[in-house]
């Protein structure tokens, strides 16, 4: 951002990588543990039933929708949010 | 030495910057999915009312922050700085 | 502590600031899912409502007494466990 | 300068490795808990009927992980690269 | 070289043990408000039950944290060193 | 791992151990929060009543053949699927 030099603009873009790659991480993870929790509960087998296969689908389509969605939301208040005010509690 | 914040200084306030947003984004999430999504996901798709849901869901979300931050910051001045947490170090 | 020179007590004061200020932060995040969730139940408005609003004073009031007292029987009993024993689990 | 990762890289990598492993491991040992085993505590061993479930339920657990880890590849080609999830960057 | 620990090590040792009771301070925290306090906030203020409730709350979690980890520590002398857990690692 | 040179795997070694004592303390803290939920209902005392007591020990022994047996779970299907695939979200 504002005066960082060429070197430290790339450094800052390889953190932002890592970054993104923990946090897709726990995006996947959240996702798993919500649609596992939410939709497994037959443990009369090992392998999953249909039901369960297709609400494990749904869930991931369902849960990208949201956070999607919820991802607009957080940018645009965010947005309002640093115009209005600057400093106080992040 | 010099008043000027070094590169790494610069670099690690960008980064504390983006990981208090990545969190705040993914506690919204996890509140407002609570709050608007029923988790037998019989449907692929948000359907109207869940989106308008998610919608002013995260407008609160956003009142309750800085609401919250706000009467931290007054409970905190009228203390006089520590702030009434005794937990952290 | 014991045995560190004064660069060294320095460089520890330092780290415990930062310390300090990502546990505070986290407080406040927990305070703000907390009282989130026990207070807003209503969606078919996007502004608080007045019930929803006072919800939250009281919640975070309560909640920095809560803190507050949990903290004094936390040292209290550190202090007692410390004394008692060396080593062992922290 | 050379194209072979160093040994900070491949030490880093394994770290990663073993950390994502844990905590995998830690989630299935809460979501399968949860699922199989009541939280009364009369009982000092699985009983048959637990272990039973904790065996399927990890299986679940592992097949969900695969399966939504190959929906989530589906779509991010589909979408062609950066995915549905603004959040995190 | 020296069997001394180094200023870093020391350090990092005092930070360790910062974190660890700012972690269980937060977890009492959680239990402790979960058990005690209802989630209604009809009230701005502990009440008296609530305060005697919170005291006995953080005597019984210090009591079960101790507990713990004596019966942790027996396990793993009786079954020689390792312990019982496969995970991490 | 492969390709390592003996400094480097001693220096992972000792990562290793330092990752095993985090894992291990993640593993104790869950457990004394989920038997601490699981058991203490009873706030009329300060100290364990032999109810909540023996429940508590029943606990620990009951997550710890838990998470022994899905450990073994863990290991045979991540080895199994090591096999079966390289790459992918792991």
């Amino acid at each position: 951002m504002d005066g960082l030099t060429q070197a430290e603009t790339r450094e800052l873009e390889q953190r932002m990588a890592k970054r993104q790659v923990k946090e897709f991480l726990n995006v996947f993870s959240n996702l798993v543990d919500h649609c596992f929790t939410s939709c497994i509960d037959d443990f009369t087998s090992k392998s999953l039933s249909n039901r369960e296969s297709g609400c494990v689908t749904r869930c991931v389509q369902k849960q990208m929708a949201l956070s999607q969605r919820l991802s607009e939301r957080f940018q645009e208040q965010n947005a309002a949010i640093a115009q209005q005010q600057q400093g106080g509690l992040r | 030495m010099s008043p000027q914040p070094s590169s790494a200084e610069k670099i690690a306030a960008v980064e504390a910057e983006m990981r208090l947003l990545g969190e705040m984004a993914s506690r919204l999430t996890k509140a407002c999915q609570q709050k608007c999504v029923p988790s037998d996901y019989r449907e692929a798709e948000l359907n109207k009312g869940e989106s308008v849901c998610l919608d002013r869901c995260a407008a609160k979300f956003f009142d309750v922050h800085m609401k919250v931050s706000e009467q931290l910051q007054q409970e905190s001045q009228s203390r006089g700085g520590g702030g009434g947490f005794g937990f952290g170090g």
